[in-house]
């Protein structure tokens, strides 16, 4: 077996380490890849930056441990710009993990050092309102009443004590929803129950598998913006002037990924010259 | 011009004062008009649509009206409550409630019912005149599924028909499908190396339809392992597959006529979580050395993971499925793949009952409806004919 | 009895759920919650069967020390541990911060994701594997799948048009033979909805 | 805990990988300690979470209609009792009838008559050749893609020339999805090794 019939019938595992490295390797480094905004992310962006400070975002997270790598950078990177532009942060989540996702990306953002000079406070800058069940009821009945729908945020306090949630009857008093989606119910529900009924602003972030769904609804003007995978995530930290994680992952997704190709050119370069080699 | 500015101007000035002065009355904006309850059409019966003309401060260049706010009373002279809310812009709403009547929120229907509408500013309001009576009631036919209906009968009836025909001893051509011939070589070489054949039903439940035609398949596939007394292993991850797939193989073992070469514990249940079921069958591959692997039903992300396992064991792998994201993934690391509705004829295929065949041959007349209908369709939307679209849309 | 009453309830539910579908009055809507509830509940006591057949191959296993029953073992540890710490205080069992939810945490998550995450190696060997250009069928799958995929990757001056090229593959032809799949998928799957009401696809039902 | 918690699930995790290199009694004790414990997971959430609020609570109020489902459901476990197993019959007969009644209309609606609806498009969009373009390529596209499916004529001549075209569009398409899937699966294992690097060595951060 000469060399190139051996590439031909390469050992799998040869390709599984190749693709190990690919994806470990770039995490040790910060480079600043050139990615460029695409026009769904740098709406969201411009809409985004049309709100005056003080204004009340509702952050919908609506995803579990299974989605982290996608969304989780996403929720990261919002959750700074909301602080960094003093947008008050309302989270909720139609998934019964979504508070918990919050939690643990609050408490990476909270301690960057720019957000600690801003020092936000719990319940005047931000709140979780935690899970209630009830899937797409649960935006319906947000229609009409907020408190009602969560009394109570995710440690328990009375919804309505909160500073933050004084005047918040409804989605009149919501300026923009942002919601981060892994599917059912998800980015769709906002759409049909919070968008068609209330008139709200949507913006949304999904898992690259989920993304091409969510399209149509961006070219009827229902969805302001859309980040879609890892890549939407990286757009988004592009365009709001601070690269983090989403963008680091995104070498590794770049080189997994001109691996891949490269194994398959090598591949049919092996097939070839094989197959002239027989035919000779 | 300058008399004009000039009058505007005092005008302004004059608003200005009596805003201060009189804060609520004088900015009340216009109320709206032709307000008109009416049962929602198509409906359960418990809601009621509210439309209403506009407010005449509603627009662009005025915008002080910000919201509209829907009243209602037992009547016309009652107590009205407000029942919801829509933003500036919105002529309808609907006043719907629940139909459980132990619910605070039950809506009666066959009541009457008044109602008004407000329309808001900042910091005033006006109100419309009383409309109704209007009462609610439930509909026994849903006009916005008429072309849906239309769809079910003919459908229903091309099938029964080509059934019946098949029934009176009519013969049917099929044309030859890869997979399905695999399917027989597949089972030979099983034998020849005197390794088991393993059959994944997917992660559907019982009731799911390419579930069901799975069963289908299981059981001649069953039947013809039976015949080679070759060994069948099927790991299930839903108990009532599980249940359902030890009554079809127990079936094709009957049909082959060795009911006595039927061994229960060879389809078994694991787990119903996706991904520790895949690392269940995963071992299950590698551990039993299956020389050939069926995956027929229902698939989600575990597809590849499945086929690429299979593939460093060696196995011959036939699979199908009417999952669109997974079929690339099948396509790309099985031998043979059903492509969506292949895996549906597989069925009839396999068993070559004549009744099934007569099911395929009603698919195929649909489907040379469908094609029609979309050649004309593209054609009489190029015209700007809108009728032919309207022939295939539902309201939901 | 035991085979004409199965399939006399397959036809009168089926064909109770297809009327419905085209009855929005509330008499109908009843009727549909409860039936889909009761699925629900058939699926929940159904559970138990899974159970019994998982714990039972596991016992017999270890009973007659079969190779690898050891493993056995662990899964029927793993399954008590979890079935004990699930019930032992009542409905606070599965609350956040109990023991059962830390086995959820540092057990179930991390393997489940990394099982998922094994795709990622799959889904580049079964590429290595099927992309070549032997037929135009393999050519034309390869060069799609090659020019969707250096859309995440710099390349300069055709970065654009790849960008562009990529987005219209995606939205155009893509989206055209997804509809054909769909129209067949939805054909097929009504064609065996109604062999299945009409009680002529009936394998699922076994013999005697 | 928590530290005690990342190294089990570091551990784990490695143990899943090391199925990469071949089966292994380390992947073989992730695996059966897996399936343990998700199958007594999936029992024990599903009790509290369906079983409690859809049967125990509703008999609890009075809602007798709820004994019918739980009926159906012993029924359902007379198969463990060989001669009295033919009853679950009814139970399976209940659900497939009841699903089959429903899948036929969603199908009908959302995967025919909506994409049918979708397709109507007009084949010449004036003033804009892309647009004209794509309508056109779809409609062929979809036309094409059924002949393929067509399973009562052979694909020959004209018709096996269409059929062909179709499953050219097919196989585009699938090679587009594939493609279009590695950043998805790539971000997965991005995630594991951010763990297994980041939150478990702390080597990155």
């Amino acid at each position: 077996m000469n060399f190139l019939e051996k590439l031909l019938a390469l050992d799998r595992r040869i390709i599984f380490l190749f693709i190990a490295i690919a994806v470990a390797l770039p995490l040790f480094f910060t480079v600043k890849l050139h990615i460029e905004v695409t026009p769904v992310v740098r709406n969201l962006h411009n809409a985004l930056e049309a709100l005056p400070p003080g204004s009340k975002v509702l952050v919908s997270l609506d995803y579990d441990p299974g989605s982290m790598p996608e969304l989780q950078p996403m929720a990261e990177s919002f959750f700074r710009y909301c602080f960094m532009r003093d947008l008050k942060i309302i989270i909720i989540g139609l998934w019964p993990n979504g508070p918990i996702q919050a939690n643990s990306a609050l408490e990476v953002i909270l301690n960057e050092p720019d957000i600690k000079k801003k020092n936000p406070k719990y319940g005047m800058d931000y709140v979780n309102l935690g899970y209630t069940a009830g899937n797409e009821v649960v935006i319906e009945r947000m229609g009409s009443d907020i408190p009602v729908t969560f009394p109570k945020d995710y440690s328990g306090n009375k919804t309505e004590d909160i500073p933050l949630m004084k005047g918040v009857k409804n989605f009149n008093n919501i300026d923009f929803v942002y919601n981060l989606s892994a599917g059912y119910p998800g980015t769709v529900e906002w759409v049909l129950f919070g968008v068609d009924p209330y008139k709200i602003k949507l913006g949304a972030g999904n898992t690259a598998v989920q993304a091409p769904q969510i399209y149509p609804y961006l070219n009827s003007g229902q969805l302001v913006g859309l980040l879609g995978g890892m890549k939407g995530g990286a757009e988004f930290e592009i365009a709001t002037g601070h690269p983090a994680k989403a963008v680091k992952f995104m070498f590794s997704q770049s080189v997994s990924h001109a691996l891949i190709c490269f194994f398959i050119l090598i591949g049919n370069f092996a097939y070839f010259a094989t197959r002239k080699k027989k035919g000779a | 011009m300058k008399k004009t500015k000039a009058v505007l101007f005092s005008i302004l000035i004059i608003l200005f004062f009596f805003n201060l002065s009189f804060p609520q009355e004088n900015l009340s904006p216009l109320p709206p008009t032709e307000v008109r309850a009416s049962d929602t059409p198509n409906d359960n019966g418990h809601s009621i649509t509210v439309t209403w003309k506009l407010s005449g401060d509603d627009g662009a260049d005025k915008k002080n009206v910000v919201a509209y706010e829907i009243l209602r009373s037992d009547s016309p002279t009652g107590e009205f409550i407000v029942r919801g809310m829509v933003p500036a812009g919105n002529n309808t709403y609907q006043d719907r409630g629940a139909k459980e009547k132990e619910d605070k929120n039950y809506f009666h229907p066959h009541k009457d019912f008044y109602y008004k509408v407000r329309a808001k500013t900042l910091n005033s309001y006006s109100e419309s005149e009383v409309a109704g009576p209007a009462q609610a009631y439930g509909e026994w036919f849903h006009l916005g599924k008429l072309p849906v209906f239309v769809g079910t009968v003919t459908f229903t009836i091309m099938v029964l028909a080509f059934i019946s025909l098949a029934r009176k001893g009519k013969e049917f051509y099929v044309r030859p499908l890869a997979g399905i011939d695999a399917v027989d070589d597949a089972i030979g070489r099983a034998t020849e190396m005197g390794r088991p054949i393993l059959y994944i039903l997917g992660l559907g439940s019982a009731a799911d339809i390419a579930t069901i035609a799975s069963f289908t398949i299981l059981n001649r596939i069953a039947k013809k392992t039976a015949e080679h007394k070759t060994k069948i292993i099927v790991p299930c991850n839903d108990p009532i597959v599980m249940s359902v797939a030890q009554e079809t193989v127990k079936a094709g073992y009957l049909d082959a006529g060795r009911p006595d070469m039927y061994k229960e514990e060879n389809i078994f249940y694991l787990t119903s979580m996706q991904f520790a079921y895949v690392a269940a069958v995963n071992g299950i591959m590698l551990r039993e050395q299956t020389a050939t692997n069926f995956y027929l039903g229902k698939f989600y992300a575990e597809s590849l993971i499945l086929a690429e396992t299979g593939s460093v064991a060696g196995s011959i792998q036939i699979s199908g499925t009417d999952e669109i994201a997974q079929i690339p993934f099948f396509v790309a690391a099985t031998d043979f793949t059903l492509i969506g509705e292949e895996l549906y004829a597989a069925s009839a295929y396999l068993g070559r009952e004549p009744l099934l065949l007569g099911a395929l041959k009603a698919q195929d007349l649909a489907k040379a409806i469908v094609m029609i209908s979309l050649a004309l369709g593209a054609l009489a939307a190029s015209f700007h004919l809108g009728f032919f679209l309207k022939l295939f849309t539902v309201q939901m | 009895m035991r085979r004409q009453l199965p399939i006399l309830i397959v036809f009168v539910s089926g064909v109770f759920m297809v009327i419905q579908y085209f009855i929005p009055h509330e008499s109908f809507e009843f009727i549909y919650e409860y039936a889909m509830d009761w699925i629900i509940i058939i699926g929940i006591f159904a559970m138990l069967l899974g159970l019994w057949s998982l714990t039972r191959a596991s016992v017999s296993k270890v009973q007659a020390k079969a190779p690898g029953w050891g493993f056995s073992v662990m899964t029927l540890v793993g399954l008590a541990t979890m079935l004990f710490l699930g019930f032992y205080k009542g409905n606070k069992s599965i609350a956040e911060g109990t023991f059962f939810m830390d086995l959820f945490w540092y057990i179930y998550t991390p393997i489940q994701a990394t099982m998922f995450s094994l795709l990622a190696f799959y889904i580049a060997s079964a590429a290595y594997r099927a992309f070549r250009v032997r037929t135009v069928l393999a050519t034309i799958l390869l060069v799609t799948a090659l020019i969707i995929m250096l859309r995440l990757i710099p390349l300069g001056p055709i970065s654009g048009v790849n960008q562009w090229l990529a987005s219209w593959i995606l939205t155009v032809p893509n989206m055209a033979a997804k509809r054909a799949i769909w129209i067949g998928v939805g054909l097929g799957a009504t064609a065996t909805a109604l062999k299945i009401i009409f009680g002529i696809e009936r394998a699922y039902m076994g013999k005697d | 805990m928590e530290t005690i918690g990342i190294w089990i699930a570091a551990l784990l995790t490695l143990g899943i990988f090391s199925f990469l290199y071949k089966d292994n009694p380390f992947y073989k004790f992730c695996e059966s300690l897996f399936v343990g414990i998700s199958a007594g997971y999936w029992f024990v959430t599903t009790f509290w979470q369906v079983f409690m609020p859809k049967l125990a609570d509703n008999l609890i109020a009075g809602r007798f209609y709820y004994m019918i489902g739980a009926i159906f459901g012993v029924l359902m476990l007379l198969r463990l009792f060989p001669k009295i197993g033919w009853l679950s019959r009814w139970s399976l007969a209940l659900v497939v009838g009841t699903t089959a009644g429903l899948y036929f209309t969603r199908y009908l609606v959302s995967n025919g008559m909506v994409q049918v609806q979708n397709t109507i498009i007009p084949l010449y969009v004036k003033g804009n050749l892309s647009q004209t373009i794509g309508n056109l390529v779809i409609v062929i596209g979809t036309f094409s893609g059924l002949i393929y499916f067509f399973f009562s004529k052979e694909h020959k001549g004209a018709f096996g020339g269409l059929a062909k075209l179709g499953i050219w569009f097919l196989m585009l398409s699938f090679g587009a999805s594939f493609g279009y899937t590695v950043m998805s699966r790539m971000s997965l294992l991005i995630g594991r090794m951010d763990y297994l690097l980041g939150t478990w060595l702390g080597l990155i951060r």
